[in-house]
């Protein structure tokens, strides 16, 4: 166990000309014991800060600090990792219970009787008990990646890395997991890493959230802070699913004129644009409300393009009446209401939910407003997090 | 005996005690070691050993049975290494060229002069001048054949014994009785009677060719024939030795384009390949009418069991040309030792007793010996009926007269490739005239180069 | 929280350092004793060669050596037949390993193919066999076989087939060895492309398979690209091996008819064991050396390391 | 609408069908042919052997004879065949071990570890097989007696190894090219030196081509003669001389060297049948092409 | 674009004794045009259906039929499809280029620019434009992934098949991919099997959704009638995030005993129950209503356990009061509502969304009540998909 300090740590692949920038220089102070989650879109650099960290890539430039010392010289064998790949890189000579156990017959002492027990309970846990003996050939898509999950959480490291290791499972078992998971990494401490595109696991697993893009650090906090208090517009719309939507316009005095409708900017608003004329309003789907008839608020005609109905929920594509270009934006709702394509409402946009941006560089230029109580709780989190630093 | 057994290849682990000189007595021995009493000091290397480099060769397999008695005399241990021909020149020559010497003792033949000229031989005289190595009145060396002791000299172009030879064979025919007689032919006297009867049979039997002969390049393939033939044809190699090599005279021409049309004509078909081996199968297989062969060596084959004409199988003197002289090819494996051989000495006494006419006259009677060098083993009564009048008579007669080939010091170089040219000819590749004057080129190029 | 705990520094027991010595310089002690027995088998031969090629006569003592500079070199290109040589041996070499890569790899392909896996294991041992009949039996017993007169192969084609059986070894002696060698060594080139074959991923065959490639095309585009490293080895070794064919050529034809199937190798060794001309066959050598280390690298250079090795 | 879509597709490639069958009749027929081609020498050796003397080459052929065992009988008894074809056994064995236990992991760092001037090295340790024996073996003779290795067991094996070394090397890599290296990675997050990871993740996914050259090397080493026979008088003899010994200088003896030839080729049968399976075993269990 | 008849097909893996049953005896009519979601738990056989489907698996039993002709013995190539496999099986050798064209090059006579065309705008599609030359080994999990879909998607084939294409990808990705694949099949109208374990994708991409369970059918119906009317508990559990609450329970006369709570069973659902004793009851997270104080309707009270803040939602973990095993389930509030862990509540369990299903067979024996606009529009989708069959 143990904290991990990345320090500068810039990744280039290829020729210096034409070299891709992988991770751009990134630093971040992971506590003892910390539960960190790690997301950004497809290609941002995530799997690789991984594997620099493992020490299976070289950085191009930086510090990787373990515990107190720098490994940067050391293998991934001396930094005493488990790791979970995207890929599951499982020992294809070998059954599933060779994988899982080669790990703990490498970096321990542990007498054979004592790994074969480990290793058997890790399978009962993840349910692949009976698939001991196979080979990797033999087990479906979600099953490898459970072995592959197994055979890193046998194993008692100094760290955890894990690249996507629910991705291929379904809904339920990944609850299970992500409980499993949890628990796990609460009983032992470990220091973790984690990779992932799921939103739940992201708003939930961790201690904290590290939003990655093109291999830069966005934002790093709390789940909820990250949510709620995103730093710029890249972070607020990838955040949540379906993502919040942005209009983008122009401020005309007090109203910001967006393509579809106007915006009177609350007073709080406007003295946080400061001046700044190009702003994006971002409000969030769940946060829309539909109306059938107006209601005299903050809100404006749409027509309805697609309803996507979910279950309890569903989503409404909604496009603003009057529109100079075509654009949809989404909006949550319950699953039982009825409502058909092509109809109008009336879209709300309540003004303690808008979030705004600057226009160019995206930062964020005025946050939503919470509950009390939820600011309070929030608040809270971020105290626990600073102190166990 | 100690090493191999004759069939090993690299002469394989004897168990290198055996019947050796601490052991047995002399009733067990094959030859009574009073046959040796001679003024010569046999017993002065007590407890040495000398490797002996052998040939796969009948000689070997003859003499095995007699070394036991080698052993007692002398307390001298002897170590074979017994290799097929090819595989024992490389051997041969790896060990002589990098002063290795571990063969006290080693077959030599065409060679010879080159080895000598490397200085890779010891010559004999030496020995033959120490009174302790030595008793001329007990070794009678005149009683080898003059062919045989002229070859041992280097073919004439050494003054020193070389080494001691062992066997000779001689060309002689062989033809079958049975398809003579159908044909109603007669044992060819002349060259034009052998190509009469080869054309009579090759026509009138359907799966027989009339003859068979070497045309495989290489010594002791189709030169070894065509040596004879040139040589009856009143020419010889080297008109003028080292600048004319002779090859591009008439008669050399003649004698291959006659033994080229003779194989195309009325042999097998791809003669130009065929080596001993094959003439000797396919003779034995009883597809050939006649052959010219060595007698000693072949004879053996023809008769045995594994041959189908066993019986019918005759054995002549090589035919002559039309009023010419009969001077058959012949060829004598003798044995040698070399400078970096640390057993020289041991060695000399060795090929002294191996040649000596107790030992030799053993081999033929009492083992399987038929190549002797020594003229009274073929008039020995014992002999001769053991292995047919015919056959002794007719090669004791060949052998009188025999002409080995002289071997130059570079014999092997220009050799080859005179028998390349003569294989080119006999596959239909070249002219004769061609050929032989390319062979006679190169030939006079190598001395000259 | 504990300190973390790296055994591999702070373990500094004998037996500790012993393996760090061992892990660390794992690459160095990997390719120690390979190095150490190449040297030993390159340097020095290569070396005698040349300086036999240099003296009059064989010495081992370098100071009474009689150095002639290019003599032996004029000597093995003029009447040594060196250049005849090399063109019968590129000959032999461009056709056999021809035929045997082509043989080689569809037979690998067709087997690996097979149903039922004891047909394969049957065949993946049959092909193999020819390459383990030592030289001296294939060519005695193939000389033998192929004779016109008793042999078995000519009589078979003249009593089963139309054809007149060809004199394998005096008419068409070139395409004899050249088949012979076939026959001989498709093996090699067998049993490397099959065990290259089953490294190739089932998915990617898959893939291919469901991108609808015919078959053919799955070799040429998905295949063979991913083994192509080791069709290219073991492409490359038998083109070096056949390079120096020698025993049973030379049991065969003896180089023969004439020096119709003279190759490098045999012409070395008659140069050195017949003719006793060890300068000249050492000259042979060295030049054929720096020949082959040519081709060697213009083939590593034009196939290999584009596309295998970058 | 939908059937008429796929209705002339399909006729269409039910005759790609049929030219799928005809592939399996092509394969069929070339690998028949070709166990012809190979099986028809091989079974004249053996019925040779298998023939009493004299009748090993008789026309019109016997193709149907009673088989004897005399000339194995011949072979074991008369000489020392046996002796040296353990010695032989051992010799080749060792050495194939040896040069696996040596050039393996060479290839391994050649494959996985950027070399200074690689494709010179490569191109190096290729050039040990450029040249005919024929033209280096009197060097080593040279060498062998300096190091007292002429004649050994050890001297011979030292030779094998060499002969294959080069083989080994170059085969190897390019199998370890083609295993992916977050095998490697996985094995080194889990602990495993790079040792370990090499021995117990990479090896066994590179089963089948070093089974191949295992095989390979072995009978490469297993018919050399040359070597054997200039490095070797006594002690040493591999059984390759002893098939020379039936050809004498005047008479061959065919049956015995089919018989020898034959014996010789037995423990490479049962080499290549235990071995079998791997030579199969890939990274993924194979592919199989079929249709 | 063919229909696809799945009649009867078993698959086993391995031996007779031992063998694994991959597929049991699963038939299905997919109409020509037809989405058609495969959802189910890992190893449940999804894959192999689809690679039997593709022809890369020969079933143990059982027919498929492509178009009107039986392909049994058809291998893929002859079945004209496309395939996004589950571990992206990209050619390792080719450029991201060359793998795109493969496929085009294989089957169709494009000429070469076509085919550049063809795949530069699919590449555009999927975000991967600038990776066109780039080897598979330097590209990260979802770029793989965006490649293995486009090779898939530039082709025209009778039958897509699609083996959680978008599992890598991050959810704003992910939507647009979802957003492209059903636009590109209606456009195309190409027979797609689709397997997902994201519920998203399940509930919106597919006109059918097919349930598997250990290799066994267990329904078969659009998105929202296996969502709002599941045959059984199997699939009520499965689809929905977090899962339906189950409680078991015996009945004694209208009232159902369960370990925390009784609960008095409409006459609607008493009647469904026809006399079974054992029932077991659900009903989703988000149906459950909690109060602070109690209101007098159907509820009990429960001590929160742990509260999963996701942003605009929390999950909320709940123990019975009166409980005598410890289990807990699950509600969703708004992310908002402040509610600290220990705290207790009162639990509402709405009668009309309440599910009942039979405790040995786990056959529903009663449905949810909805909405009647809600129930109609099931219906006509119901009526939409049954007449495209
Ligand atoms: N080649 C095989 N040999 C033996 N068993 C196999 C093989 N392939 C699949 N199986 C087994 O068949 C069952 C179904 O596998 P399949 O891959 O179809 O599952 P899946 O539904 O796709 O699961 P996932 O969602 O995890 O990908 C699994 O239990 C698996 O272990
Ligand atoms: N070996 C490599 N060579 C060249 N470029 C590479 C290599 N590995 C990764 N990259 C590039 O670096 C960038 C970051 O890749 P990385 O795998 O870290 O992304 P990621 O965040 O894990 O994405 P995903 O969520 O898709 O897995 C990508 O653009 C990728 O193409
Ligand atoms: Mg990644
Ligand atoms: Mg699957």
């Amino acid at each position: 166990m143990a904290k991990i300090t990345i320090d500068d740590v810039t990744k280039r692949f290829g020729e210096d000309d034409e070299a891709i920038v992988a991770v751009d220089d990134v630093s971040l102070d992971i506590a003892d014991g910390e539960f960190v989650v790690f997301v950004g879109p497809s290609g941002s650099g995530k799997s690789t800060l991984m594997r620099i960290v493992a020490g299976l890539e070289t950085q191009s430039e930086g510090d990787i600090e373990i515990g107190d010392a720098i490994v940067n010289q050391l293998g991934p064998r001396a930094r005493d990792i488990a790791m979970v790949f995207q890929n599951y890189a499982l020992y294809p000579n070998m059954t599933v219970e060779e994988n899982m156990s080669f790990g703990l017959k490498m970096s321990t002492d542990m007498s054979d009787s004592d790994i074969e027990e480990t290793v058997t309970s890790a399978a009962e846990m993840m349910d692949i008990g009976e698939l001991l003996d196979n080979k990797p050939g033999e087990l479906s898509g979600g099953q490898q990646q459970r072995v592959a999950l197994g055979r890193a959480i046998v194993r008692d490291p100094n760290v955890f890395l894990m690249d996507e290791p629910l991705s291929n499972l379904d809904a339920k078992l990944r609850a299970e997991m992500r409980t499993e998971i949890n628990r796990l990494q609460n009983d032992l401490g470990v220091t973790t890493l984690y990779v992932t595109h799921d939103q739940t696991e992201a708003m939930t697993m961790g201690d904290r959230l590290v939003v990655l893009n093109y291999g830069e650090l966005q934002q790093v906090g709390t789940p909820l802070e990250c949510f709620y208090r995103p730093e710029n517009q890249f972070v607020a719309g990838f955040l949540g699913s379906p993502s919040m939507n942005f209009f983008e316009g122009s401020l005309d005095g007090g109203t910001l004129r967006t393509d579809g409708f106007d915006y009177d900017l609350t007073e709080r608003m406007q003295s946080s644009a400061n001046g700044r004329n190009d702003l994006v309003l971002g409000i969030r789907p769940e946060d829309l409300t539909l109306h059938d008839d107006p209601t005299g608020g903050h809100e404006f005609e749409a027509v309805v393009d697609v309803v996507e109905p979910m279950g309890s929920i569903s989503y409404v594509y909604l496009q603003p009446r009057q529109q100079d270009h075509e654009q949809t934006f989404i909006a949550e709702t319950d699953g039982q209401r009825p409502i058909s394509e092509g109809s109008e409402v009336y879209v709300e946009i309540p003004d303690s939910d808008v979030h705004l941006f600057d226009a160019q560089s995206g930062e964020t230029v005025h946050q939503r407003k919470l509950d009390e109580r939820a600011e309070v709780a929030l608040e809270e989190r971020m105290q626990t997090v600073s102190s166990s630093d | 005996t100690r090493g191999g057994d004759g069939s090993s290849g690299g002469g394989s682990t004897g168990d290198g005690s055996g019947n050796g000189s601490t052991g047995g007595s002399s009733d067990d021995l094959a030859i009574p070691l009073s046959k040796y009493d001679a003024d010569i000091d046999w017993k002065q290397f007590d407890g040495d050993q000398i490797n002996i480099g052998a040939v796969q060769h009948p000689w070997v397999d003859a003499i095995k049975p007699a070394i036991p008695v080698f052993e007692e005399l002398t307390g001298i241990d002897v170590q074979w290494n017994i290799l097929p021909e090819q595989q024992f020149r490389t051997k041969r020559q790896t060990d002589v060229s990098t002063g290795a010497g571990q063969f006290d003792v080693f077959f030599m033949d065409q060679v010879v002069n080159q080895f000598r000229d490397e200085g890779w031989l010891q010559p004999l005289d030496p020995y033959f001048d120490d009174g302790s190595l030595y008793d001329e009145g007990w070794y009678k060396p005149d009683d080898l054949f003059e062919a045989s002791r002229w070859q041992a000299h280097g073919g004439g172009y050494s003054d020193n014994w070389t080494g001691l030879p062992i066997t000779v064979e001689v060309q002689t025919q062989f033809y079958r009785k049975d398809l003579y007689d159908k044909h109603g032919l007669e044992v060819a006297e002349t060259w034009a009677q052998h190509r009469e009867n080869a054309k009579v049979i090759h026509e009138n039997e359907s799966d027989i060719v009339g003859t068979a002969g070497r045309g495989q390049k290489g010594y002791g393939m189709n030169i070894y024939i065509l040596n004879t033939l040139l040589r009856q044809k009143g020419t010889k190699l080297w008109t003028e030795f080292p600048t004319d090599s002779g090859l591009d005279t008439q008669g050399v021409i003649e004698a291959a384009d006659w033994y080229s049309k003779l194989l195309q004509d009325y042999g097998p078909e791809g003669a130009s390949t065929q080596t001993w081996s094959d003439v000797q199968a396919t003779m034995a297989e009883g597809n050939t009418g006649h052959i010219v062969a060595d007698a000693n060596m072949f004879w053996g084959g023809l008769t045995n069991d594994e041959s189908n004409v066993a019986d019918t199988v005759r054995i002549a003197k090589v035919p002559k040309p039309e009023g010419g002289e009969l001077n058959p090819n012949a060829f004598n494996w003798q044995i040698s030792t070399s400078k970096n051989a640390s057993n020289s000495e041991q060695a000399f006494l060795f090929m002294l007793w191996a040649t000596s006419q107790p030992t030799d006259l053993w081999m033929h009677t009492e083992s399987s010996g038929v190549f002797s060098v020594r003229q009274s083993v073929w008039e020995n009564e014992d002999y001769r009926s053991k292995v047919g009048e015919d056959y002794a008579q007719i090669s004791l007669e060949s052998l009188q007269v025999a002409a080995p080939d002289p071997f130059d010091r570079k014999y092997p170089e220009w050799g080859q490739r005179y028998s390349e040219e003569l294989q080119r000819t006999i596959a239909g590749q070249k002219s004769a005239e061609e050929a032989m004057t390319q062979a006679a080129k190169v030939a006079e190029d190598i001395y000259s180069g | 929280m504990s300190t973390p705990t790296k055994t591999e520094t702070t373990n500094d027991t004998a037996l500790g350092s012993l393996r760090d010595v061992w892990n660390d310089y794992l690459p160095y002690w990997f390719v120690a004793p390979m190095v150490l027995v190449m040297v030993m088998i390159t340097f020095f031969p290569g070396a005698y060669d040349l300086y036999l090629s240099l003296i009059a006569e064989p010495t081992l003592n370098v100071f009474q050596a009689e150095f002639v500079g290019l003599r032996n070199f004029r000597t093995a290109f003029t009447r040594g037949g060196a250049f005849h040589s090399f063109v019968i041996t590129i000959t032999v070499v461009v056709s056999a390993l021809f035929l045997e890569t082509l043989l080689g790899f569809v037979l690998a392909a067709f087997v690996a193919g097979v149903d039922s896996s004891r047909a394969k294991s049957f065949y993946r041992v049959l092909f193999i066999l020819p390459m383990a009949v030592a030289p001296v039996s294939l060519a005695t017993i193939g000389r033998i076989m192929l004779n016109t007169e008793i042999g078995v192969i000519p009589y078979v084609i003249n009593t089963l087939t139309p054809f007149a059986a060809p004199n394998f070894l005096s008419d068409i002696p070139l395409l004899t060895v050249i088949l012979l060698d076939t026959w001989n060594w498709t093996p090699f080139m067998f049993i490397i492309f099959y065990a290259g074959l089953s490294s190739v991923p089932d998915t990617l065959v898959e893939a291919s398979r469901v991108d609808g490639a015919p078959l053919w095309r799955r070799y040429v585009h998905v295949i063979i690209p991913y083994m192509k490293p080791v069709v290219f080895v073991a492409t490359l070794i038998r083109l070096i091996d056949l390079f120096r064919t020698f025993g049973v050529v030379y049991g065969l034809t003896n180089g023969g008819p004439g020096t119709a199937t003279q190759l490098v190798s045999i012409n070395i060794y008659e140069q050195m064991f017949i003719n006793n001309q060890m300068g000249v066959a050492a000259a042979i050598a060295v030049v054929y050396l720096v020949f082959v280390i040519a081709i060697a690298n213009i083939v590593i250079a034009k196939v290999g390391f584009e596309g295998v090795w970058d | 609408m939908a059937t008429q879509d796929i209705e002339p597709g399909a006729s269409q490639r039910l005759d790609k069908e049929t030219r799928e069958k005809l592939v399996t009749v092509i394969r069929h027929a070339v690998l028949l042919t070709w166990s012809f081609v190979v099986l028809f020498p091989l079974y004249w050796l053996v019925s040779m052997s298998l023939k009493p003397p004299g009748q090993a080459n008789s026309l019109p052929p016997d193709w149907i004879f009673l088989p004897t065992v005399y000339n194995y009988i011949q072979l074991v008894q008369q000489s020392d065949f046996l002796a040296a074809f353990a010695n032989s056994l051992f010799m080749v064995g060792a050495s194939v071990i040896l040069v696996l236990l040596i050039g393996v992991p060479a290839a391994y760092v050649l494959s996985r570890y950027d070399i200074p001037m690689e494709r010179d090295v490569l191109v190096w340790i290729l050039s040990s097989r450029m040249l005919p024996p024929i033209a280096v073996v009197l060097p080593f003779f040279i060498i062998f007696q300096e190091l007292n290795l002429f004649d050994t067991r050890i001297g011979m094996i030292l030779m094998y190894v060499s002969i294959n070394l080069s083989l080994v090397v170059w085969v190897m890599k390019a199998f370890f090219d083609g295993i992916p290296e977050t095998l490697e990675e996985a094995a080194r997050v889990d602990g495993a030196t790079q040792f370990q990871g090499f021995r117990k993740v990479v090896l066994p996914a590179a089963k089948p081509g070093i089974f191949s050259v295992a095989i390979i090397s072995f009978i490469f080493a297993w018919i050399e003669l040359l070597f054997g026979l200039v490095l070797t008088s006594f002690k040493a003899v591999p059984v390759t001389l002893f098939v020379y010994s039936f050809i004498g200088s005047r008479s061959i003896e065919w049956s015995m060297l089919a018989a020898a030839s034959t014996a010789m080729i037995v423990p490479i049968v049962v080499f290549l049948i235990a071995v079998n399976k791997y030579l199969a075993a890939g990274l993924s269990f194979g592919v199989v092409i079929k249709e």
